[in-house]
């Protein structure tokens, strides 16, 4: 291993098929003398205040302790005297649900600036739940911070290894189940043809995509009755999509048109990947509010008449996906106008400019003066970057 | 779009997990950046090429829509191929259907992450191996004394209907399956993977030999 | 069927020849891709209506899949110019030379028998349609008649146009010159 | 034979057939006169993902009823299933890619687009 | 008998009235059309054409129901899942930033 800049690595982890190697190479470079300092980490895909989460709290500090514990071993094994180095764990981000790699990289970075630490080192198979297959954003991210990035030089497993490790999961299972039961609906069920066809189709369906369209294990407990609450949701779902209809039919047919189009945006206290995008479906399926880009916990949402946006901020469709994913209890929470968590980016009470910038380096633009003429939709995001300027000013929560 | 060949490929390395930091002669240049909350514009930006270069990767709510749906389609496209006998469809159906799958996936995941899960063992064995089923289940019948693709004569019950099932599902949705994520990884693979993308030169250089590509690097 | 054109038959006629025409005529390129997504989608109302599901099935699954993103990659990594106007100039002697060609083959219109006609040369020869219709569950054992046709009773030549399917995929490979499977 | 000579379960299954049919035409006409109407494209796709799937809806519903009960009307909830599902996402990934475009959104006052 | 046969009122069955309504489906694509051609912005004809899409899995639904074909159902369900592929391909690409994929 090169020298690393000063001697302290930070190591995220998760419970991979490499990460018992991925720990033995660290701590082969530090029993070297290359590393004087180990941080394992481990980033919390919850928030403190879900419900019953304490089970994956255990496994994750369990998870920390083994890895902690691998390398005191190897450093044993190695002769090395651990008194000189330090292995340090711990469990983080858990105050905020996690987005993307790009939320990832920057709690690593948090904690590594707190911790004097320099590089990051990866465990090659290390994906952050919610963006499978996904390692390379997440060392893009971590390329733009100062910390210096390397992969452990550890072996995948080859594709086939990796792919028989998911097929004893639950994960297979679900994806079987679930295709299976696709299949016998759509042919029929007492065929005996349609039987081995269809074992035969969630075989398929299941090796191929099992690893693909779960992120994490289901369990028996919490997903049946997810399932349960979400069949709960659909009916006043359906309610609310049919009462908001009539409301803007009534406003697209009448003769004056009198829309008010303002873009808002929301902070929502929903999880990433299903539940955050069962609330950005429901916002834009329910009419008068448009889901117009995910970025984290931030929804930009589209209003078209000021009757959608009250309701939009309200908040009853978040509670809804809480109630869906986390439970009843997890369902009370104040409405997004009473956290202060929203805002409106358009019109003569805007309360932010309009997050262009963010989104692609492009020029800034100011929201409801600009004149659209002079400037061709094709070419703004081809502009040249601009200095630095807004950035949200975002409490971290 | 004008771009010094190192930071290029400073990017190039960092997204082919090679990743020795160290090398990177900007990073320590960098002004610190302050964490923050999705402070994704003062970060030290990025030119076209670079961003080119990123593994852009679809909104979360597409991703997450795209994992629900994309086992339901699969299933439905592997119905649709065993049902061609007594219902619409078949293997060439079936077949693309699946490909649109695959499609699917690229466009909400990334095609580098797509490719990685879907390799090209698979893409060309799929292509190869329908083929050389088709072929098989033909020959059974010459072999056996007949004609080519004389169902009649191979050995299994109701030879005839599952001899057309068997050409159906295992040799003409594999090969269209194959055959089409096999152009769209193509296709996808382009012209401008290579430094400096897109320029007349560029293209000149990709249809002569290899060997001055990899001096480049 | 009678041989009148009934509501959803003229509104379909109307859709598709609407996209046809914008798809030849559409300046950019991506507007052409977009619209001929569009005009797939006509067609394959119109082939349901006609009762051919299997030609309908590959045309969705075809079209609106699979051509509409390879057109896309296409022009993505080639190049895509923006043009203010929305639609191509015509040039008047090449509309005329495409024009007198489209009357030419429109005049065959009238002499082909129409639907479901039980006169029409296809139903009225017993060697070969007739034949299929009647036989084709004893013989083969399964239901849909168009399968039985391209598996069995023509199975050679569906072999031959997979081996094309496949070679004209390596062909691509070899074109584009691109060692991507390596 | 007339509508009212029917057994009174048949009438109601016709009657809320012709409504559900009338139903999804109605929502999907408001959908078309949103996206002719409507000044921008965020606008537009107010319409085209909800009045347009609930219109969709309405029909799909028209036809399990025609259908009865057999195994293809299961096949109506299905694409019932897969229409909510498909249609937000894909209204979201036009505005979002209009949005990544930088198209500002028309406000009170500007030009009609 | 399916109830698509069943005559209602001056001897048109409701697999009639289906078929009218499945052709003033087909009118609406046409008013969609036009959003699909003039645009201004790609976006706009995306959109436009996903809707249309919407409209074909109806009009293909009602056909099947009007000729009790209810195999027309399959084509329809293919339609649901690839016009969402269509509409998350082309907005992707009519992003003006090169390297999409």
């Amino acid at each position: 291993m090169a020298p690393v800049a000063n001697g302290r690595v930070v190591v995220p982890i998760e419970d991979t098929a490499t990460l018992r190697a991925t720990v033995a190479h660290v701590a082969a470079a530090a029993a070297d003398g290359d590393v004087s300092a180990i941080h394992f980490v481990y980033l919390a895909s919850w928030r403190d205040d879900d419900p019953r989460i304490d089970d994956r709290r255990t496994t994750a500090q369990d998870l920390l302790a083994d890895a902690a514990d691998w390398a005191r071993y190897d450093l044993e094994d190695a002769d090395v005297s651990e008194n000189g180095i330090e292995i340090e764990t711990a469990l983080i981000a858990e105050d905020v649900y996690l987005f993307g790699p790009r939320q990832y990289a920057e709690r690593l970075h948090t904690y590594a600036d707190e911790h004097g630490i320099g590089t990051v080192v990866l465990d090659p198979e290390y994906t952050p739940v919610g963006n499978t297959t996904l390692l390379q954003p997440m060392e893009f991210e971590l390329a733009s911070t100062p910390l210096s990035v390397r992969e452990a030089p550890v072996d995948r497993p080859s594709r086939r290894e990796r792919l028989v490790s998911e097929i004893t999961g639950p994960r297979f299972a679900t994806v079987f189940g679930g295709s299976l039961a696709f299949y016998l609906v759509l042919g029929d069920p007492t065929y005996p043809f349609d039987l081995v066809t269809g074992v035969a189709t969630a075989l398929v369906v299941a090796i191929s995509l099992s690893q693909v369209s779960l992120d994490h294990d289901p369990t028996l407990r919490e997903s049946p009755l997810r399932l349960v609450r979400g069949l709960i949701y659909v009916p006043s779902l359906l309610l609310e999509i049919l009462k908001s209809n009539v409301v803007v039919a009534r406003v697209i047919l009448s003769p004056s048109l009198p829309i008010d189009p303002t873009m808002t945006r929301m902070r929502v206290l929903v999880g990433s990947g299903l539940p955050v995008t069962t609330l950005a479906n429901s916002i834009t399926l329910t009419p008068g509010t448009l889901t117009v880009r995910a970025r984290d916990a931030d929804l930009y949402v589209h209003t078209l008449i000021p009757w959608a946006r009250e309701g939009l901020f309200d908040g009853g469709l978040e509670r809804w996906t809480r109630f869906v994913f986390y439970g009843r209890e997890a369902a009370r929470l104040p409405t997004p106008r009473e956290r202060d968590d929203c805002a409106v980016l358009q019109g003569p009470d805007a309360d932010e400019p309009m997050p262009f910038a963010a989104t692609d380096g492009g020029p800034e633009l100011d929201t409801h003066h600009e004149s659209d003429e002079d400037r061709a939709p094709d070419t703004a995001a081809e502009a040249a970057p601009t200095a630095p300027g807004h950035h949200e000013d975002g409490d971290r929560r | 779009m004008s771009d010094t060949p190192g930071a290029g490929s400073d990017v190039d390395d960092a997204a082919a997990g090679s990743g020795d930091a160290s090398d990177a002669p900007d990073v320590s240049d960098r002004p610190p950046i302050e964490p923050t909350y999705s402070g994704h514009d003062d970060r030290p930006h990025l030119s076209q090429i670079q961003r080119q270069q990123t593994p852009y990767t679809e909104s979360q709510v597409i991703m997450s829509t795209v994992k629900v749906v994309a086992p339901f389609a699969l299933t439905f496209g592997l119905f649709v191929t065993f049902h061609g006998a007594d219902s619409p469809g078949g293997g060439f159906q079936g077949g693309a259907i699946a490909a649109a799958v695959v499609l699917m996936i690229a466009f909400a995941f990334g095609i580098d992450a797509t490719r990685e899960w879907f390799t090209n063992v698979v893409v060309v064995g799929l292509a190869v191996g329908g083929v050389l089923v088709f072929g098989g289940i033909g020959l059974v019948g010459l072999v056996d004394g007949g004609t080519f693709l004389e169902y009649a004569r191979l050995p299994i019950p109701h030879p005839v209907k599952y001899g057309m099932e068997g050409v159906e599902i295992l040799g003409i949705a594999p090969i269209v399956a194959g055959v089409l994520v096999g152009l769209f990884f193509l296709l996808a693979a382009g012209f401008d993977d290579r430094d400096g993308a897109g320029t007349e030169t560029e293209i000149a250089d990709a249809t002569t030999d290899d060997a001055t590509t990899e001096d480049d690097r | 069927m009678s041989a009148t054109v009934t509501a959803i038959e003229a509104a379909l006629f109307v859709f598709v020849i609407a996209t046809a025409v914008v798809t030849a005529l559409a300046r950019d390129v991506l507007s052409s891709i977009i619209v001929f997504g569009a005009y797939s989608l006509g067609m394959a109302a119109l082939y349901t209506f006609y009762r051919a599901p299997d030609v309908a099935l590959t045309e969705a699954a075809i079209s609106a899949g699979v051509t509409t993103v390879l057109l896309l990659l296409t022009i993505a990594k080639t190049s895509r110019m923006n043009h203010e106007a929305v639609f191509e100039r015509v040039d008047p002697t090449a509309a005329l030379a495409v024009g007198g060609l489209c009357v030419v083959l429109l005049a065959t219109v009238t002499q082909m028998p129409t639907v479901g006609d039980p006169t029409a040369p296809v139903y009225a020869n017993p060697d070969v349609t007739g034949y299929y219709l009647e036989n084709t569950y004893a013989d083969t054992g399964v239901g849909n008649t168009v399968m039985a046709v391209l598996a069995s009773y023509r199975g050679f030549d569906t072999f031959g146009e997979a081996v094309v399917v496949f070679g004209a995929g390596i062909a691509t490979m070899l074109v584009l010159h691109r060692e991507v499977f390596s | 034979m007339a509508l009212g000579s029917l057994d009174p379960v048949t009438t109601a299954r016709v009657v809320l057939i012709l409504a559900l049919l009338a139903g999804a035409l109605f929502f999907t006409f408001v959908s078309m006169v949103g996206v002719i109407r409507l000044p921008d494209v965020y606008a537009r796709a107010h319409t085209a993902s909800q009045a347009d799937t609930l219109g969709a809806g309405f029909g799909l519903a028209a036809v399990a009823l025609t259908l009865g009960w057999q195994g293809a009307s299961v096949k109506t909830a299905i694409l019932l299933f897969f229409i909510f599902v498909t249609n937000p996402t894909a209204a979201h990934a036009v505005a979002r890619a209009a949005f990544e475009d930088g198209n500002v959104p028309w406000t009170e006052g500007d030009e009609r687009r | 008998m399916s109830i698509a046969d069943l005559a209602i009122a001056g001897g048109y069955t409701v697999g009639d009235v289906l078929l009218v309504g499945a052709a003033g489906f087909v009118v609406l694509a046409l008013g969609m059309l036009y959003r699909a051609v003039v645009g201004p912005t790609m976006q706009d004809r995306v959109l436009a054409v996903n809707v249309l899409g919407t409209n074909t899995v109806v009009i293909l639904a009602l056909l099947g129901a009007a000729l009790d074909e209810p195999t027309f159902l399959d084509i329809a369900i293919v339609y649901a899942l690839l016009n969402f592929l269509m509409a998350i391909a082309v907005s992707k690409f009519t992003v003006e930033r090169g390297g999409v994929l």
